[in-house]
């Protein structure tokens, strides 16, 4: 639930701190939560406010019960992008909570990165398929993807709690899940309270779930169960089933760098060409991400991300040479329409779709269903569009 | 009025109690019990409290998103940081249809000037020159608006100077719009934002008339869900000339010409109705409030644009139509009202919607119990009697009022005095508009700028059967196991106006009090404790 | 794996006897199965030989080795349908295997019912959530959906075991899913083993998967836990969203009538509209339990089933007045293509996608993949084929 | 042949070693290894083993399904229970292209009489004949063909005598096939009995001629995947008059006028070589084996053709087409062959397949470590000049062998005895077929109706980098990790036939056997077994 400070032309020249104290106050006398994020806007940011130091005042004058908290972020629009901001609050979550006490703990941080309710759920269940403890954070699943149950739950059951965020700094080890998303917030717990941390991939696809299996297999020191080999041999064999269908086939790719650098991965895995890839979010290190990836396998691959690296561009790359697929969130479709071209969609927003905050990428149960939308994405129009002598009961 | 067994004023102080003592006694003012009198002052077209959850929009969403955005052949060019661009992208649902594929159409693009960190700090006017040519270069439009958001004003950027500029630069119509988020208390300054602009740069720049006997604009309506797709069927259908449409489906020729209509019809009163006003002074185009939300209302809208015509012809071609279109509207209704009478509704959406939604549950046998406005002010609510006497704080204070006089060349009163005062009598309502309250019954509860909190506390006690709100509200209610019903986005259905559109709300009010599903919320073993029972376990 | 008996023209003269002899030693020789479960022919049965006879005489001539079963049943083509003759050796399994002992077991039997691996392990993933022990047979789990390893596993580690199948002639109940492919096999439980038993639907959307749910706790006396309670309301939930869309849309159905029966239920909960149904496989029970379903609900209704209730006769129905989706087996597609309706691939056989073995459409998720499925068609087709006017990018 | 370590007498030996004595004694007949001199005998055309798990199909497969099935404009209706009919209904992948979108094309439906208990007891004609009847009723078909599966015989039908009787009651071709799915010891007696009712029933009933100098019909082509499409492009490219095609894309019209042909061309050996045959006697049309798998081989055969007709423009012409062709071809394999050269295949598929698919395998530089068929005779092994010693044992005995005799009024020898001689010696080759081992390398192993057991072996001992089979045995084989390409159904993939054929080939076994997928089988803590190491765990 999102409320706001209510900022006016005067607040903008008088500042924030009046409007932020009482919208503190009412939030907690109202809706008596155990947090308040605070999140600041351009207006905050372009003024100046001190959001910290209102903080603190909120709590030194009283606005914050006894047990509760208000943290807060940088989050201005003009500042790197919205993976930019989620990074950030994710790192506030470490800079308030994370905390060493005498007690270490036999478990394992987790930072989820962005993606669905599903995939967290998903990657939970594997953890706890090898037996091992872990804190995620942030934890959307039973938060955004919550029953109907004729009651609305302001605070539904899911998600991290604060002992759990605050037990992060005793765990063994931080498992960082996307570097734009995840690697601040490792890197404080590192700082902060000397948990040591790898930086993965998001687990989508065979190879990155792979990595992310046997990351936390060294970090918890258990092995990995025979299911859990049994559920990667079942992606192994529906990529060998599904091979000639999918080899050679070039894929225009736009999203999030989190998502698109393993999401490439396992297109090239399943020899696949992800021949175009734009994100708006800046950074080298998608760059170099990305050209490690398909400097040898793809390299007539364009990619590009940051300003100008835009749907536009994507469109006119097409525009030159089709595709024969394209993956990413629901503003595909008007290139899918205009091109001919099968969408399937991974990545954010998803508008006007449901299953995504169900039914996981990620893993290698995600993967499988991720293969799937893609092999019928293609077979679907290849049964409605082909010649008709050429359709085929068995594919 | 059947499920009231609460009273609504024993509701209103227990939710009040909630409140921080500050902050009760503020929205002590913006809940009202209506009496079933002469309305009573509510306050509204406040600031929204903070911390308090409010459904409301900023002031670029109103001029934006709301008034230029569903106008297809400007290019709206927003100057800020990416994100205020793209989470309006497409995300209102306007729909146009260009008469030809190769019809410029630019709703489904996004432009924006990317604002970065050094633009704040430096200032942003070259990035927003270049942006300017740089679509220019490639879409050639016939014009191009700029939108400021929230930093724009407070680094000092001159929006309207670059597009002075710009325009003498590259020849097309450029105009600016200094609807910073932070402006006034919601979206509805936007609204008035967007309306002088219109006024200033677009409307009398082109005096081609259209042919037609019974020329007529359109004002306030938005074509969400292609409601103005059904009415512009339907004037037609009349022989109607619709000169211009503020903005359903739109393009800036029809603004350039509006002032050669000779009557302007107002649907949503709270978007547009000052450039109604404004039209009428400089151009001499009188106005009247409309409804085409409702079978019924737009039965009655259609006769009145009849009148003032005071064309036999027209009026004899009017009453065809309706007679028409109300044979399949009560077939339609017949079906449906044994399934949706008695039931009961609550609608909080818009400046405008609130009020005339409950038009169509009328319709269906089904009564009101609460309702509000997001982002009314009091005339909304009371009628435009009381404009006069509302106060203007200063959050509202700093939307430009345009000055505007009759126009030299162009002024033409379309009426005497007297012809007005005659058509007047006859139930016209120049310049009129009772507002929402004059229509509802007494005891029901009038929430302005209702908060999350107020909401559920309704939902709780009262039960209704359809909750009429925004996707904000959407899905909290739904898991309430109250159906709502999207009154902004129309839950992608529609149209809803004019007649084939209240059908449709016939049939879609009746699938959504009616869904099967919402019988099935509870499990079996949860409403028979069947364990217990058997094994006494 | 299949092996045959080889028969020619002389056999079908003099008999099989030797050839199917012949066979059961070859079988345990080469491929030293425990068991060999013998179905018959139409060239068997029109000869007249009496198989039950044939595998005594296997035994008592040591061709079969200690410790190792043949089994059989018969399964002509001209009886019934491929269902009949699914039904018969479900049955075939209790009559060689199920026995009472003296001790009791606290488990519940279910009969599967003719559906995919990935249901099976659905509905035992269910049963285990509510802390039930449980025999299912047959189980086609981690038999028909193997991972890729390797190394080819002739005998896969999945499938019900001989001591399970002994054993359940001293569980406590049997749950016999779908009446035509199970009900005969729990009514010899009975007679048989005396262990009582309910027929309930394959649990295919929300009211068959409460069915199935509180069958389980009726018989096991087991309490439904809350995890399970809230699967079902994030199915709820779903439908709920998607409402609007499938609301009233018109649905051919074809399949076998164990599965159409709950998915017709199913469409009903959605207030869909399926107009017409037809399955090849005889019996009244269809009929019956379609009028029970669809006479208040949909009287405009038509199906048929048994003989001429075909495809051929679908499509001229849906000629006569089109619908907006079908669902049925890969031979659906060609009237799809040929009226250009969208396809929801159930039932079997489904020979031209992938994904129908791993993901299932019983239970609260399996209903969920399911209408996403039938959302996906539906807006699928709308995306590509609306006005240009009409394209929305959230739905 | 660098892959084998293990002598493959001793792989015999020990895969033997497992049998029961009486079985082992008889595929010791069926396995062997040859010794690159004049083929040995191999047991061929045997029944099955009871037990073995074999890949062969029944002779109503054969008949119906490879013979007839590629016919568009036959209705082949299925006198039976139902299952024959259903699963054999769509799963053979002939493509079949009728020349109008109203052109009669039956291919996608299935027919059946659908059998029940009742029928069985009491007779199925009257209902087989009320099928006759109602498809002609809702079809009007020119043809019916009428297919028997195992009951049939048993229960005494005589479909025979049903399509004679409604032959003449309905005035259109309608034939029966005594081709019960027990007769004869795989499809290849379905294919024998196919063979006969063309000869008796079709070939020859229409004497009109096709325009075109040099007239020929394709044998043994059912057109997966689209080869008939690429052979019939490579035929009119050269010239040539394809009068009939056996069967792929074919039409009943056409096999009436097959006999109006000047050559016959015979693909598959096994499934056809009876019409040859026949056509030869009864028509005096000569006949040699070609092939068109490889692009080598599909050159050569042209030139046989082209050599055959002894017309110099012809000759220029397929010349000018083979350059043209082999141009595209070598840029392909140049393209794949670094990739391919060196590995190793199996071959167990068909009658002729994995024959001829080690034309294409040998042009990708790859060897072919083991092979044989699913239903070859001893001739598709050693040649046909063992066809007069070979012993027709029991289970063949009772497929009907035709006794044809020239026909009085159609009988026109093509060539005169010399010059059938003369052009023998340029390498015609008349009436021969070499079979498979002629071609084949010293130490490979020959395997007739391979067992699954035999298979599991082959694979564990010699690993090959591709096996070629069908679908039974697709997901066992890649389940041991090695690529399986179908060889029956292409994998979807196809035309494999002539020189589109060939690069779409090479294409798709680089695609196969270099897989990123075959290389990440085993997860990586398989093997690297970092717990211990790290941990000592």
């Amino acid at each position: 639930m999102a409320a706001t400070s209510s900022f006016t032309e005067g607040t903008s020249v008088f500042g924030g701190q009046a409007n932020l104290l009482q919208a503190i106050e009412t939030i907690f006398t109202v809706y008596n939560p155990d947090v308040i994020a605070v999140h600041t806007t351009c207006l905050s940011e372009t003024i100046g406010d001190d959001v910290n130091q209102i903080c603190q005042k909120a709590r030194t004058e009283g606005y914050v019960p006894e047990g509760k908290f208000v943290i807060h972020c940088n989050t201005p629009s003009y500042v790197g992008s919205h993976v930019t901001g989620y990074a950030n609050m994710v790192t506030s979550m470490v800079k308030h909570f994370a905390t060493v006490s005498t007690t270490p703990k036999n478990q394992i941080n987790l930072v989820a990165g962005w993606c669905e309710p599903s995939d967290m759920r998903e990657m939970k269940r594997i953890s706890t398929q090898m037996g091992i403890k872990t804190v995620m954070f942030p934890d959307t699943s039973d938060v955004l993807d919550t029953p109907l149950t004729g009651k609305h739950e302001f605070y539904p059951s899911g998600g991290v709690t604060i002992p759990e965020l605050v037990s992060t700094g005793d765990s063994k080890f931080t498992l960082a899940l996307g570097s734009y998303s995840s690697e601040d917030a490792a890197t404080l717990l590192e700082t902060k309270c000397k948990v040591k941390f790898s930086v993965l991939d998001l687990p989508i696809g065979l190879q990155a779930t792979d990595k992310y299996v046997m990351a936390l297999s060294r970090a918890s020191k258990m092995p990995v169960p025979d299911s859990i080999t049994a559920d990667r041999g079942r992606l192994v064999d529906m990529i060998a089933d599904m091979h000639q269908y999918l080899y050679n086939k070039r894929v225009a790719l736009f999203g999030d760098p989190d998502t698109l650098v393993p999401l490439t991965e396992f297109l090239l895995s399943m020899d696949m060409k992800p021949v175009y890839i734009v994100s708006g979010t800046p950074g080298k290190k998608f760059e170099t991400a990305m050209t490690n990836l398909l400097l040898k396998k793809v390299p007539e691959a364009k990619f590009k991300n940051g300003q100008r690296a835009d749907m536009f561009l994507l469109h006119q790359w097409i525009k030159q040479e089709p595709v024969d697929l394209l993956i990413g969130n629901s503003y595909g479709k008007y290139i899918a329409r205009d091109e001919n071209i099968p969408l399937v969609r991974v990545g954010f927003p998803i508008l006007d779709r449901i299953g995504h905050s169900h039914f996981p990428i990620v893993g290698y149960q995600g993967g499988m269903g991720l293969i799937i939308k893609i092999l019928n994405a293609i077979l679907d129009k290849e049964d409605r569009e082909c010649a008709e002598e050429k359709v085929e009961l068995t594919m | 009025m059947g499920k009231i067994e609460i009273d609504p004023l024993r509701w209103k102080e227990e939710v009040l109690k909630k409140y921080p003592k500050k902050v009760a006694k503020k929205r002590d003012k913006g809940i009202l019990v209506h009496d079933g009198e002469m309305p009573k002052q509510i306050m509204a077209n406040v600031r929204s409290i903070p911390g308090i959850i409010t459904a409301r929009g900023c002031t670029y969403a109103g001029c934006k998103g709301v008034v230029l955005g569903p106008t297809r052949d400007i290019i709206n060019l927003v100057h800020g940081p990416i994100g205020c661009s793209f989470y309006a992208w497409l995300t209102r649902r306007n729909q146009t249809l260009p008469p030809t594929p190769e019809s410029e159409n630019f709703m489904n693009y996004c432009f924006s000037t990317d604002m970065q960190d050094s633009n704040i700090v430096f200032g942003g006017e070259l990035k927003l020159k270049q942006a300017v040519r740089e679509v220019f270069e490639i879409f050639k439009p016939k014009s191009i608006g700029i939108f400021s958001t929230c930093p724009v004003g407070l680094i000092g950027d001159d929006v309207h100077a670059v597009a002075r500029e710009m325009k003498e630069e590259l020849g097309i119509n450029i105009f600016g719009f200094s609807c910073e988020g932070y402006k006034g208390v919601s979206q509805s300054a936007g609204h008035h934002i967007a309306n002088n602009t219109l006024m200033k740069h677009v409307i009398g720049r082109n005096d081609t008339a259209p042919e037609g006997k019974y020329k007529i604009n359109m004002l306030g309506e938005y074509n969400i869900g292609g409601d103005a797709f059904e009415l512009e069927r339907i004037f037609e259908k009349c022989g109607l000339t619709l000169v211009s449409s503020f903005s359903g489906n739109s393009t800036i020729e029809q603004f350039e010409r509006a002032h050669t209509a000779d009557l302007n019809v107002i649907m949503c009163h709270r978007s547009i109705n000052y450039v109604a006003e404004m039209m009428e002074t400089k151009f001499g185009i009188p106005w009247f409030k409309v409804n085409f939300i409702g079978a019924d209302a737009s039965a009655k809208s259609l006769r009145r644009i009849a009148e003032y015509f005071e064309d036999a012809e027209l009026m004899a071609r009017v009453e065809e139509v309706i007679a028409e279109e109300m044979a399949i509207v009560k077939e339609a209704i017949e079906t449906v009202y044994p399934r949706t009478t008695g039931k009961v509704a609550m609608l909080f959406v818009g400046g405008s919607r609130a009020h005339h939604y409950q038009e169509l549950f009328s319709e269906l046998g089904m009564s009101t119990l609460s309702a509000g406005y997001e982002f009314g002010h009091r005339d909304d609510y009371e009628g435009r009697r009381v404009i006069p006497t509302i106060q203007v704080d200063a959050d509202s204070r700093n939307i430009e009022v345009l000055t505007i006089e009759a126009d030299e060349t162009r002024y033409r009163p379309r009426k005497t005095d007297e012809e007005i005062a005659a058509l007047n009598a006859k139930g016209c309502g120049f310049g009129e508009y009772d507002g929402m309250m004059a229509d509802m019954a007494k005891g029901a509860l009038i929430i302005d700028d209702i908060s999350h909190y107020e909401m559920e506390k309704l939902i709780e006690i009262y039960h209704p059967d359809i909750f009429c709100a925004g996707i904000k509200e959407k899905y909290c209610v739904q898991k309430m196991g109250i159906p709502l019903k999207q009154l902004h986005s129309y839950d992608y259905g529609g149209p809803y106006a004019g007649f084939e559109g209240a059908v449709n709300f016939y049939n879609d009010i009746d699938m959504m009090i009616n869904t099967s599903i919402w019988k099935m919320i509870k499990a079996p073993w949860q409403v028979e404790p069947v364990i217990e029972a058997e094994y006494g376990v």
